[in-house]
């Protein structure tokens, strides 16, 4: 037996070109590091959706796995192991591995041609740019082509079963089951018997090698976590967030309708919703993202919840039919899935820069709650809540999203159905009142109208998007009703029953706050983690609310000297709330289509601290 | 006045039990159109012709998108949806797939419908979605006051076009068949009976029913279509190709139902696939979804996978 | 002859059922009295864009004109003389009339049956409830029928002309001449003679009427205001702002492209520039507004000034697109004529309520300059400074108007056309240097980037909406380059050239400032008028550029102790304003689809000097 | 290599004084599709034959929407504008009817053109706007990775069709038709020669040229046509309806050239107003303009009207 080394933490990321099939072993890794009990983060970031050509930069893609004993909060700044299958994949990731780091590639790929491609001038394996790391140069390609010969696949087919092959190592290199991933990849290739055969023999033979041979002389294990006891599952934002709709479904008792139209990163959504029919989920493709919403909003009109689901793009196209669900005071949640802009962009990169849009990308007072998820497992729970305020409050609600947290994944411990909140509602019943069916009063608490679905006899009525008589809801031009109507929307929003800002401050002695939203939670808390570690005194909070804000939040910050607000935009959220409580906040923004670091946050949180 | 078989068109809805009359389907809102509007006249005939459908208010909604034309729903003692511009169709198809037990009426103008609708317009007729769709053409924008339209006639003066439109126009028949729409017709609004003749059968073809209203606007666009004018009933069939032939004919001008098909409505595919998910998987069990196929537990600083 | 009274300054209202041509009346009455040399300004009021039934309240149709011997800023809180057609007419506006103000009314409208219909349990002519006013009750129908006698016509085409007997009436009530009236009509009717005869009688029969009968012992006469010497016109704002691009067509040498999709109330730019094809201007009425802005881009890529206009509702819709503009950095002018939202809302009413989403509605990070118009005519420089703009930093640019300025009308000093700007740009010209040509290389003052238009030989390029690398424009997802293009976007639009903000405090000692934008600024002048009459001490300024904000907008704000934001919004302004300079900016607010009344907000600054 | 007959289609466009060749029109980008892509062979065919225009490449545009499809516009050294999702018909609008003197393409998909584009093409269509306007139809979302679109068929299963799409499908040809498209042709990817061929008339067709191009998605779709099905060339003709007809038949499959019809385009009928209302006006005056027809004038305090 090898030695085995203890570690609290290891960063992993495999990288190869577009076709070498990083993400599914990523996707792999990620399930047999979950089952045994480490805390993780992982961050799949591929290029665009188009195939850029085989063995170049632009098309490769990759796959970063944080693991620990710890609980964690970020896919990690940088890799302690890179698995790089071409020499564009060690060109595009080596920048970030610190000296020192384990490198392994396939030197069968490392071909003057394949050189080229990269941009290599010579071979970085052999002219010493790679001294100070560990280098392990294993001919990968003809190790799995030697360990699938006897299932007589095309070579083109072997070559394939190469990423199973580096699977299989870092399996081995890190303790992880060998039957797990063996069953998955006979359930995975059912239909396929030789594929799948070589698939599991290249896995083995992966894990043999690690085992048998002498370039890696210790394996490493790294400890279970101490997780809150529970059952659980990795889980990625998009799919949490499918799951989190179907709950809210459940929650309500109202069937689930969603019109949607597929754009990166967000079709997701909509695919895993397609598959749960049998729980009466209704999925729409419609011919545009208007249509989509449009149709969502008429499943509401007619008591579904309707939902539609987005990005940017698609969120500028929906803002007319968004403006006329708050007219009619409907529910609808409209989910983003940011990604960066503006334009087109870059579909497969991760933004914050649509919370403005969200806010007041509508004509005229428009105001819709907005709710931002801060994880990919909260993407479940931040679903039934912005379902729940559509719902009560009759109103669309933007329930914001990334790219980071759509493909990202975490373990989440799955919640007992019976803790999920109740949030059903009542149709109004006829028959009408003495003055006929009032279908803009309002209740005196929430300021929600009634909702009447068709079919209920005595409370036929007509709704649009003209404004509406306070009360009866026939078109009205009165002026007085008209500002009396602004307003009334605009407190029913208000008053929406937020839970308060908590400020994170064990110490008790912060004079500097950093204020987090949306996906920049677990790389702001990783920050203030690294500072408070140094001896730092650094308050942290979170807005998953971001309309209404928490009633608390300007005293919150008024409480510390100084306000970080660090955002993947220009500086969104901090326009809102200098606005809203004119507090000095500094903004500290990236645009890169990428997390912000923890190391460089802690930083700039420090520099805070020190200018104090 | 007989009530229409309860057969294909509306066969999810429940039958009113009681006998309604026109005026339980007149709202009591004040009609507010033009003196002379052809609306008028649509809206009198659908008044008179809603009883036949034996259907409760209730399970009755007009969806419509902006144009003079698109107030119809306020006058109509059912549920209404007055929505934005041409977006009905598509919030229409909402409501219906997700509610075969209504009758949805979708109620669109040739600005409303073709211009800034048409894509809608064209999805929802070849989905099948269970509507009947109610374009009133005027060939005018006329709520906006007088801007030529995708149906205006070339050389159209108009104040958008001082000098004449040079955009030709859509035949409205010619494009609902192109898009293979299943229920094609056209009909105007001075026959009440032929028009009422026509939403009998649009009501019975269950899915989507295609229905072109020629309709005057006495201030915009006078005399568009005038009872001078020869029509000629078209016969109806199920072949694509010929009742597009059909439609192609302009003196005189073919009116009726161009072509009536029967296929499958978009609902009733959608529900056949949520029926045939539980008929295959079960009623969908949240605790067993949420758990997915490959989850671990944790007890107290252990991890053992399930 | 009878007396002849001098006043300073008189405000009419003309009020009658939609098919009574006020808007006609007022607008001829309006020429003659810019004629007359007075200043003034008009508020046209007109009821939801779908005929109202005769004689009902929705129905009724009003135009205001405030006329005076000096300057003034606004069509007038209170009419002074009433002239309504109908009950409805009556009941609609009698609210506003002070005390001892004149009506005159058509009493052959006043039966049972309209008086029911204007909501009238007995008439008020009879009933008492005009006490206090000065009535004059006239059978104008049948006035004008004995008048109109002669020319055969129908009861219906003869009772139509009973506006041009009012308009005599008043014509002679304030002096005006009969002569340009006479002309216009027979202008105006020359097509059908019998009508023409029959309006021109019926209106010298209103001037003889009041010549002659006992009813009116007095006439007045209102002086010529002193204003600035030159050549006059009264212009609306919709039709200022399409002169205002032809005229910046002409100034930039380049053809006008107006694509665009009818919406009230923006229609009349449509409809105005379609009639001047002789200046090579296209109008394309196209199938929606996303396909009018496209179009206006399309052309804009090809070389013309690309515009598109249209209402809150439509900008919505163009979100998307002008992200595309933003992105591949092209001239494109997006005219807003706000209206009261949201959604359909109230379309003939006004409203501020676009603001922020001209400024913040597109996903991403996708800035653009903003410029609002203040005046009726100033739409017109309006419109060449926003095409000046974009064209200059090959930017779009949202130019807002609204419902208010677009319908208004006032005097407009004709410019030289030597005077107006030359804002001509130079298109790229090939060969491309060395290293090809580089359509995002950047102009070191401005940051905008080369135009190279189609036809360009040896300057073939590609653009569009993915983000590009700088300088050659490819396709690039590096994230340094990303954060680099984002942040060069912001900076170009931050230093666009915009005047300093001006304070008007000619008193030197105010402690409030009053700040304005778009529409508000006659309602402010007026109403800080009306403060310093009584001794008040307040400055005011006016925001015409939103986007960027004037350099020392801060400095001006901070100098003041408070800064009252009156919009006809709920804040946006002031929500601005607070996130970038911190001052804790008083927002007044009206969302009643109307202008300001310049009393109303005289006494809201008062108090806020008061509460000093 | 003959050139096209100048005369018609591009008529306005100036000619290219030098003679152009394939690689000329090769521009420096890489080619990003995946391997054995249908899109290959279509930019290779057309850039092949590309020079046979006889027009300089700087008059030549390429506007696209967003799709695999709609990266085309990257790989040809011409102008070129990649915009958004749908739209290239409205951008091409502007520009081919301010711009007669550009050859002008627009790329587009099945799902970019008949998705949410759908609106776009049929008035781009029904407006006789003078663009070449290809469709590259492999009956599937590429670029999101495998959705169904709207020519996709009854029954697909893909990433959001688990069960299978219930969306009847469009028949591209018949739809464009029923926009009385003026040009409307089908051809392949696989077949260059009568790709090229399609281009030629196509090209030479002044007014909107409508081609749809059946095209193989070998990751998504593999197979949606193969070499083997049947291909049987249909008759061109100007009747509308025989057309239609025509586009109603299914095995074999119609390709060609189903429609040609000579119309005025929408550049030359706006162009025409232009001018005449130059003639008849006059080049435009600014100062008339703005002075309008009613002024006064104001001296040192007094008004006097002009
Ligand atoms: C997004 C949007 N764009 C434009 C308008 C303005 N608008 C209202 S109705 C209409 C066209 C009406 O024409 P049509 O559909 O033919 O109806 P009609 O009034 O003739 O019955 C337009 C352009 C609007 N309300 N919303
Ligand atoms: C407004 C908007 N909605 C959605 C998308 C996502 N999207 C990009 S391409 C595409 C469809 C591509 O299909 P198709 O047009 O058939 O082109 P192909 O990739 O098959 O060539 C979609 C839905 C987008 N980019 N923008
Ligand atoms: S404008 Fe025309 S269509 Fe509209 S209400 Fe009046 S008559 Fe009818
Ligand atoms: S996904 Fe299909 S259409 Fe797109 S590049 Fe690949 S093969 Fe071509
Ligand atoms: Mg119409
Ligand atoms: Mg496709």
């Amino acid at each position: 037996m090898k030695q085995v080394k203890q570690l609290d933490r290891v960063i992993v990321r495999f990288a190869g070109d577009s076709g070498d099939g990083m993400q599914l072993t990523g996707d792999r890794f990620t399930s047999e590091t979950g089952r045994l009990g480490n805390d993780l983060a992982t961050f799949p970031n591929f290029p665009a959706e188009i195939r850029a050509p085989a063995g170049t930069l632009p098309g490769v893609s990759s796959f970063q796995l944080h693991f620990a004993d710890h609980d964690i909060l970020t896919p990690g700044d940088a890799p302690d192991v890179l698995v790089a299958m071409n020499p564009a994949a060690l060109r595009a990731n080596l920048a970030e591995l610190p000296r020192g780091g384990r490198i392994i590639v396939d030197t069968s790929e490392f071909t003057s041609r394949n050189l080229a491609k990269a941009g290599y001038g010579a071979s970085p394996l052999t002219d010493g740019s790679l001294d100070g790391f560990a280098v392990s140069a294993l001919d990968l390609t003809s190790l799995t082509m030697a360990a699938v010969e006897q299932f007589g696949l095309t070579r083109k087919d072997a070559v394939r079963a190469r990423n199973m092959f580096a699977l299989g190592l870092l399996s081995w290199l890190f303790g992880r089951q060998v039957t797990t991933t063996v069953d998955f990849l006979n359930r995975r290739f059912a239909g396929r018997p030789d594929v799948r055969d070589a698939n599991v023999a290249a896995f083995k033979a992966g894990w043999n090698f690690g085992e048998t041979t002498e370039d890696f002389a210790v394996s490493y294990e790294v400890k279970p976590a101490r997780l809150a006891p529970g059952r659980y599952r990795t889980i990625s934002g998009n799919t949490a967030l499918a799951l989190g709709l179907v709950a809210a479904s459940k929650r309500a008792g109202l069937p689930l309708f969603l019109g949607a139209y597929p754009i990166t990163p967000a079709s997701d959504v909509l695919h895993e919703l397609s598959k749960h029919k049998n729980f009466g989920v209704r999925t729409f493709q419609a011919e545009d993202e208007i249509a989509g919403v449009g149709a969502a909003l008429g499943a509401s009109y007619g008591g579904a919840l309707g939902v539609t689901v987005t990005s940017g793009p698609g969120l500028a196209l929906k803002a007319e039919t968004i403006g006329l669900a708050v007219a009619v005071e409907l529910p609808l949640v409209v989910v983003d899935v940011q990604r960066a802009g503006p334009s087109t962009g870059m579909p497969t990169k991760t933004e914050q820069a649509d919370l403005l849009m969200a806010l007041f990308g509508r004509n005229g007072e428009s105001p819709v709650p907005v709710v931002a998820a801060a994880s990919p497992s909260d993407c479940f729970d931040a679903a039934i809540e912005a379902a729940r305020i559509a719902l009560k409050y009759r109103t669309p609600v933007v329930l914001l999203s990334d790219g980071y947290l759509a493909n990202g994944s975490e373990p989440w411990r799955i919640p007992d159905v019976a803790d999920l909140p109740d949030i059903s509602v009542e149709f109004a019943t006829g028959p009408a009142g003495p003055d006929g069916f009032l279908p803009f009063s309002r209740d005196e608490e929430t300021l929600a109208r009634p909702w009447a679905i068709p079919g209920t006899p005595g409370l036929e009525h007509r709704i649009g998007g003209i404004e509406k008589a306070h009360g009866t809801g026939e078109i009205s031009y009165d002026p007085g009703n008209h500002d009396r109507m602004v307003r009334l929307r605009q407190a029913k929003i208000d008053r929406i029953d937020v839970p308060a800002l908590e400020a994170d401050d064990p110490g008790g002695e912060a004079r500097v706050l950093v204020l987090g939203w949306g996906s920049t939670q677990g790389p702001v808390a990783a920050a203030v983690r690294r500072v408070r570690k140094t001896g730092g005194q650094v308050a942290q909070a979170h807005l998953r609310h971001l309309n209404p804000l928490p009633a608390n939040t300007g005293d919150v910050l008024r409480s510390y000297d100084r306000v970080l607000i660090p955002e993947l935009n220009l500086g969104q959220l901090a326009t809102l709330v200098r606005a809203r409580y004119l507090v000095d906040a500094i903004s500290y923004t990236q645009v890169r289509g990428m997390p912000f670091k923890a190391a460089e946050l802690a930083g700039v949180i420090q520099d805070v601290i020190d200018s104090e | 006045m007989s009530e229409i078989q309860n057969g294909l068109g509306l066969s999810p809805v429940p039958k009113s039990g009681v006998k309604l009359s026109m005026k339980d389907f007149k709202s009591d809102q004040e009609v507010r159109w033009c003196p002379g509007c052809g609306d008028y006249a649509i809206l009198a005939a659908m008044q008179g012709f809603l009883p036949e459908l034996g259907v409760p208010k209730e399970r009755i909604v007009f969806v419509s998108g902006i144009g003079c034309s698109s107030r119809f729903p306020y006058y109509l003692d059912t549920y209404g949806f007055h929505s934005i511009h041409g977006r009905a169709p598509a919030i229409a198809t909402g409501l219906a797939s997700s509610r075969p037990d209504l009758s949805v009426w979708v109620i669109t103008g040739d600005g409303d419908g073709l211009s800034i609708g048409g894509n809608h317009l064209i999805h929802a007729l070849r989905r099948n979605v269970n509507l009947n769709i109610l374009l009133f053409n005027n060939r005018i924008y006329g709520l906006t006051k007088g801007q030529y339209s995708p149906t205006s006639e070339i050389g159209k003066i108009t104040k958008s076009s001082p000098v004449g439109s040079i955009d030709r126009p859509f035949n409205p028949v010619s494009l609902a068949l192109g898009a293979e729409a299943t229920f094609v017709a056209r009909t105007i609004d001075s026959d009440r009976r032929h028009l009422q003749g026509v939403l009998r059968r649009a009501a019975a073809h269950r899915g989507a029913s295609f229905v072109e209203i020629y309709q005057n606007c006495p201030i915009f666009n006078d005399g568009a279509f005038s009872r001078d004018d020869l029509f000629r009933e078209v016969e109806t069939t199920d072949d694509l190709g010929e009742a597009f032939v059909a439609s192609r004919v302009s003196d005189p001008t073919p009116i009726g139902v161009f072509r009536d098909v029967d296929r499958p409505s978009y609902d009733e595919l959608m529900a056949d696939q949520l029926g045939r998910a539980v008929q295959t998987q079960g009623e969908g069990d949240l605790a067993t979804l949420l758990n997915g196929p490959d989850t671990w537990t944790i007890t107290e600083g252990s991890a053992a996978s399930d």
